[in-house]
């Protein structure tokens, strides 16, 4: 966990690092004084070797430290963040328990009708969301829903000018624009719950153990829902945690196309504008997520299966 | 001693069923893996001969009068905002992507075999090592490392995207490598070669590689689709295969803005770009039930 | 009778890996000093239940698990120690046959190299040579030279089974572990396979050591016998005598426990109390003690040693001394 | 032996698996009594259809599997013309079953107790205390030391015999009429066996039950059975009572497959055993005529061609073969 975190830290440092010196391009710039350079090369610990560099920064970045933007008009970066990420949780977390929730029972009972109807048309609909471009399905909902029927909005957050109505109308508003980000967001995971709750629970109902409980004489129901369902769920919740990669990573472009103000947009503009130290935070902030993400599903583990308490 | 009997008349009269004889066969019965392997045949067809018969250069502006055109006879998918005809840079955009897609899996497939292959055999100090950098690797967002990445390293060439798409994707490859080494090394016909004094080297790439190949392909498969979409979302922020080359990810980088107009530019590379995916996302489907080792024992 | 292979106080103990650095929490303790030597031309059965280290010990001595403690002496010549590089020329010598007809077999492979093989790595010919061999050897243990170009997953359990010892003899070796080599196989099909066991050693001069769970199998084909408990040899002897006068209460338990297919014999079972236990933690002293009817004190502090008690027969027990049975009295 | 009732009587039973690769007879028309009380042991080698016959009376085969034909009547009813809810109250209390893999039939994520209780809870009119201390008393009965601690545990921290005695303790807790026992004791270790065989004759004494003892090795059934069925091919080849059986087997499978087995009783080693030659014939091929004729040493021109029906020879005594070996089978077992 620790030792995970550091390596994290490490390898988006070596990374950022490529770019070799931000402030050299600055001496280019007569407007700039030379002292300026130097106190801001100090201040970013350009004047160290690399590895106390590194842990300079580390510990700037664990105390909460992080500074301001080199070129963004010079806002504590914190500021930038903490508006972001909570924009960030906001989507992902959504289309993470919309994909959880719709994508995990309709595997689970294509498992139990294979080769159905039922089954076979979710068995697309998986490969359909597995396959879609996020980006483009982004447009393909904005032309239709947002353009042609006019029925929700194109991008953004909220309402211009919503801030002043009662809260009801504003979380409305603001659920009206989560609408399109969140089913494009939530596409992709929800095939692969699909597909992954469909083939473990195949796996399972073939077991030694269902087949022990059906001779025992339990009703069908039971042997499906206590014996099968809890042993299907353990792989589906190690899932869980390597499933978030690809939200943060959908985010990323899901937040580009709505305009929507998250980290994803943050890492993008800060990119785009060579703003590395908002770059390192994002990065770093993102892993961290996914860090606490994987230890939740592997607590969750523990919880279902008794074998790795006790081992 | 007799020989035992009753197999040896078909194992006579049968042809020699290698592995993937029965492979095929059971392929052959997935009918949408089949499909899919049609409609990919006909998509890299399309895209090689294409920009041959295409009255159109890929990059040739035309006229004024022809910027924005929807589809018509003389430009069956519409033009797009510079007067370009839409299905020539389809054309061409379909081999810069599969291009990407596939050398980019094959070069993630490399690192991925050798690190996994090797870290799985030997097992200890330099599996903990290699795995710990794997996990490091994984914990890190794919998207924005690889915006970040991509801005970072110099050069903006197709190859530069190859090579920032294949850093991040080999993970996956070596975690399957690894997992099949791990259990495929305790099989006794492991043993048996080491009984005889194969060298490891051997024993790696001549006895255990071979029977790993199934998740293998699969992962290849399913990822040649995935990487297509990691170019074209790169390509669409703007971090990606750079214009005037034409990709279908940055083919769609300015459709956004002009979708209220020009609804076809937004269609095109984007269907294209879908039914690619779908079609490696079916064959690997089928692939995995084909080569399931169930199947063989 | 010239010792082929020689085994003295051998010791191999398998980490058990916790923590992130996967560092050694436990032992396994899967062969724990154990001494025995097996004669030119005789076949040794080393016998125990799961968990008893028999077939860890098999592979031990021919190195294909390296030994943590101990001496293996092959042919005259200490291989405990020697490199891989010079290990090589020696494993000609040496050969095993295993359990799984399934899993020993490459998937990937046709028959035919999987024969040719060993022939290869060991420089043995030229190509055409080697085909010739690898003919005559499939021949011997009864497979049809046709067939060289196909693969394992065509053939049946007993099939393979053939293959697996073609392989093991196809370097002419003088030693051949056999690992479990039948009880993977249906009843019929067992017969078969050790009659070939038995066949080849006749004609190929060759020196086993079968190592089973089966002693009606074991009692079948051995000249000697071994009773492994818990990484422990308890009890040597001929199979004759362990047979008709076995020493050990173990080996009378493990005797007791076996069925006879004769619905007329009703025999008194020994009953054994209780589980194998855990070879991380084997019990103190005596490790059968805990199943043991006939335990003491000094039995959980003492570890018996193996001692002679006459005519080649040697039992690891408190109460057997000077060849004679000493009462197991309460 | 007493010659009570009959408990279990299936007639003429076939079940197929409809696969892929074409239609695997698993159970070609098997027919076996067994009355009250009695051991009846039915053995065979692997693909013989055994385990498949067990399944199907308990209705328990999956696809691509299905009974075809015949009847199962238990205690003068046919089950196969029960409904689904009928025959779910019959399995796990008239009829329980062990099953071979005590590592993979217990569910890994409930403790033992919870599973016996359940199998209790379902059958019997009982509160869960009561059930709880019937779970308890079962765990003792079958020779689990601690009970009470035990009955918190959870599958992995038991050994592969323990857990046979868990699923035995499953099995009674309803006072089955009827235990099928699907090679119980073939994973285990042999003195861990010898625990679980004595343990199931004892339990069989003490509660009248009737048991369906399946095996592949013939030892076992010499030891448990009061009957043999030889199954080969899905077929039944001989039946009779044990001593019929062992001492005077007439079709030349039973002979053969008892000859070749090496066992304790065999005094001269190191020569070669009489086996069978060939092996068991693949399932999507079976010769034409009797099943066993490639493997015969006695097969003639008829029994390529034909195949023998399951007749009596002497009273009580059924062989499939038209030239049941005459011989008297002494020195063999």
């Amino acid at each position: 966990m620790i030792p995970l975190f550091l390596g994290v830290a490490l390898v988006t440092f070596a990374v950022l690092s490529l770019v070799g010196d931000p402030f050299a391009q600055m001496a280019i710039n007569p407007r700039i004084k030379p002292e300026d350079i130097a106190r801001l090369r100090h201040a970013w610990g350009f004047d160290l070797p690399w590895y106390l560099r590194f842990f300079k920064w580390f510990w700037s970045m664990i105390t909460g430290n992080w500074g301001v933007s080199i070129f963004a008009g010079g806002k504590p970066v914190t500021e930038l963040v903490a508006r972001a990420i909570a924009y960030t949780l906001r989507f992902s977390l959504a289309s993470l328990i919309l994909a959880f929730v719709v994508g995990v029972p309709i595997g689970i009972y294509s498992a139990l009708h294979q080769y159905t109807f039922f089954d076979y048309f979710f068995t697309f609909f998986a490969f359909f969301g597995m396959s879609m471009p996020t980006f483009w399905f982004g447009f393909i909902l904005m032309m239709i829903f947002g353009l042609k029927l006019g029925w929700l909005p194109l991008g953004g957050v909220m309402t211009p000018g919503i801030e002043t109505a009662p809260l009801f109308a504003r979380i409305l508003d603001q659920a009206k624009y989560m609408v399109l980000p969140v089913i494009v967001l939530s596409l992709f995971s929800m095939g692969s719950w699909m597909r992954y709750a469909r083939s473990s629970m195949l796996e399972v109902i073939r077991q030694d153990y269902v087949r022990t409980a059906r001779a025992k004489g339990l009703p069908e129901r039971t042997v499906i829902f206590k014996h099968a369902l809890r042993n299907a769920l353990i792989p589906i919740i190690t899932l869980l945690g390597l499933s978030l990669p690809g939200i943060i990573s959908g985010a990323t472009i899901t937040e580009t196309v709505f305009s929507i103000p998250g980290m994803g947009r943050l890492t993008v503009d800060a990119m785009l504008s060579n703003d590395y130290p908002v770059a390192m935070v994002c990065l770093l902030l993102e892993s961290s997520l996914l860090i606490v993400g994987n230890l939740i599903a592997d607590l969750l583990y523990a919880v279902v299966d008794p074998r790795i308490r006790y081992s | 001693m007799a020989v035992e009997a009753t197999k040896i008349e078909e194992v006579l009269t049968g042809r020699v069923e290698t592995y993937w004889y029965l492979v095929g066969k059971r392929l052959r019965k997935h009918r949408l893996a089949m499909l899919s392997l049609v409609v990919l045949i006909l998509i890299i067809l399309a895209c090689i001969v294409g920009p041959y018969i295409s009255p159109y250069k890929v990059s040739e502006l035309g006229s004024t009068t022809e910027v924005l055109q929807p589809p018509s006879w003389k430009h069956p998918l519409g033009t797009d905002e510079l007067g370009r005809d839409v299905l020539t840079r389809l054309f061409y955009g379909g081999r810069i992507s599969l291009l990407v897609g596939f050398s980019s899996v094959v070069s993630a497939l490399l690192v991925g075999i050798i690190v996994g292959a090797y870290a799985g055999y030997f097992g200890g100090f330099l599996d903990t090592i290699l795995m710990r950098f794997t996990d490091i690797m994984f914990s890190i967002p794919v998207m924005p490392l690889l915006i970040v990445l991509s801005s970072v390293i110099p050069g903006a060439g197709v190859w530069k995207i190859v090579l920032v798409i294949a850093i991040f994707g080999w993970m996956t490859d070596a975690r399957i490598v690894r997992g099949m080494f791990l259990s495929l090394r305790e099989n006794e016909y492991v043993e048996a070669a080491r009984a005889i004094g194969v060298s490891n080297n051997r024993i790696i790439w001549r006895h255990i590689l071979p029977n790993s190949f199934a998740p293998i392909i699969v992962s290849a498969t399913l990822g040649v689709g995935g990487n297509i979409i990691y170019e074209a979302a790169l390509s669409y922020l703007g971090f990606g295969v750079m214009p005037p080359t034409p990709s279908w990810g940055n083919m769609l980088q300015n459709a956004q803005y002009a979708m209220a107009i020009a609804p076809w530019l937004v269609w095109s590379p984007g269907l294209a770009m879908f039914i690619t995916v779908l079609a490696f996302n079916y064959l690997g489907d089928g692939l995995r039930d084909a080569m399931d080792p169930k199947l063989y024992r | 009778m010239r010792k082929l292979v020689e085994v003295q106080n051998l010791i191999k103990y398998f980490p058990v890996l916790g923590g992130i650095f996967s560092r050694p929490v436990a032992w396994v303790k899967a062969v724990d000093d154990v001494s025995f030597h097996i004669f030119e031309g005789e076949t040794f059965g080393l016998v125990g239940e799961s968990g008893s280290g028999k077939t860890t010990a098999g592979k031990t001595i021919i190195r294909l698990i390296e030994p943590t403690k101990g001496k293996i002496i092959f042919d005259g010549k200490d291989i405990t120690k020697l490199p891989e590089n010079q290990l090589r020329p020696i494993r000609r010598e040496m050969q095993i046959i295993f359990q799984d007809p399934y899993g020993s077999l490459n998937p990937r492979m046709p028959i035919g190299e999987i024969i040719r093989e060993p022939l290869l790595v060991h420089g043995i010919g030229d190509k055409k040579e080697q085909e010739e061999r690898v003919v005559e050897i499939m021949k011997l243990v009864g497979l049809r030279p046709e067939y060289l170009r196909r693969y394992p997953h065509e053939f049946s359990g007993g099939q393979r089974q053939r293959i697996g010892i073609a392989r093991a003899i196809v370097l002419n070796p003088k030693f051949v572990v056999a690992d479990e080599p039948v009880s993977a196989l249906d009843a019929s099909i067992q017969a078969q396979v050790l009659n070939l066991l038995l066949e080849l050693q006749q004609k190929l001069a060759l020196t086993y050591l079968l190592v089973a769970h089966n002693l009606a199998v074991v009692r079948h084909v051995s000249d000697r016998i071994g009773v492994m408990y818990l990484g422990k040899i308890v009890e040597v002897a001929e199979t004759k005598e362990l047979f008709s006068t076995p020493l050990h209460p173990y080996t009378q338990a493990l005797l007791s426990a076996i069925p006879i297919p004769d619905p007329e014999i009703k025999k008194e079972r020994i009953l054994l109390q209780g589980d194998i236990p855990s070879p991380i933690n084997p019990p103190s002293g005596c490790r059968f003690r805990t199943r043991c009817r006939f335990a003491k004190d000094i039995c959980a502090e003492k570890e018996p040693p193996l001692i002679d008690v006459g005519s080649g027969h040697y039992v690891a027990c408190h109460f057997v001394k000077e060849g004679k049975v000493v009462e197991y009295s309460k | 032996m007493e010659r009570e009732e009959t408990l279990l009587d299936v007639r003429n039973l076939k079940t197929y698996f409809f696969t892929d690769d074409g239609v695997v007879k698993a159970v070609d028309g098997m027919s076996f009594t067994i009355r009250k009380g009695e051991v009846l042991g039915l053995v065979g080698e692997s693909g013989c259809g055994k385990s498949v016959a067990s399944l199907s009376i308990m209705q328990l085969v999956e696809p691509p599997g299905k009974i075809v034909e015949g009847e199962i009547i238990f205690k003068g009813e046919d089950l196969l013309k029960k409904t689904p809810e009928q025959m779910r109250k019959i399995r796990g209390s008239e009829i329980a079953m062990i099953f071979q893999e005590p590592m993979t039939s217990l569910n890994p994520v409930y403790t033992i107790g919870n599973q016996i209780m359940e199998a209790i809870l379902i059958h019997q009119d009982l509160s869960e205390e009561e059930a709880k201390k019937r779970t308890i008393e079962l765990l003792r009965l079958v020779g689990i030391p601690e009970p009470e601690r035990r009955f918190n545990q959870y599958p992995h921290e038991l050994s592969g015999g323990m857990r046979q005695r868990v699923m035995i303790a499953m099995a009674m807790s309803c006072n089955p009429d009827l235990l099928i026992s699907d090679e119980a004791t073939t994973a285990l270790d042999v003195t861990i066996q010898a625990q679980i065989l004595e343990l199931m004759k004892d339990l069989q004494r003490k509660t009248g039950m009737a048991i369906l003892f399946i095996t592949h090795d013939l030892a076992l059934v010499a030891e448990m059975a009061h009957s043999v069925a030889v199954a080969y091919t899905g077929k039944i080849v001989e039946y009779g009572d044990v001593y019929q059986i062992f001492k005077k087997p007439r079709h030349p499978y039973t002979y053969g497959l008892l000859s070749s087995v090496p066992s304790l009783k065999t005094e001269k080693t190191k020569t070669p055993l009489p086996a069978i030659e060939g092996m068991v014939p693949n399932p999507y091929k079976m010769p034409s005529g009797c099943h066993f004729n490639p493997r015969c040493p006695f097969a003639t021109e008829r029994c390529r061609k034909e195949m023998p029906e399951l007749a009596e020879i002497e009273p009580g005594h059924l062989v499939r073969c038209f030239h049941p070996v005459a011989v008297e089978k002494e020195a063999v077992s």
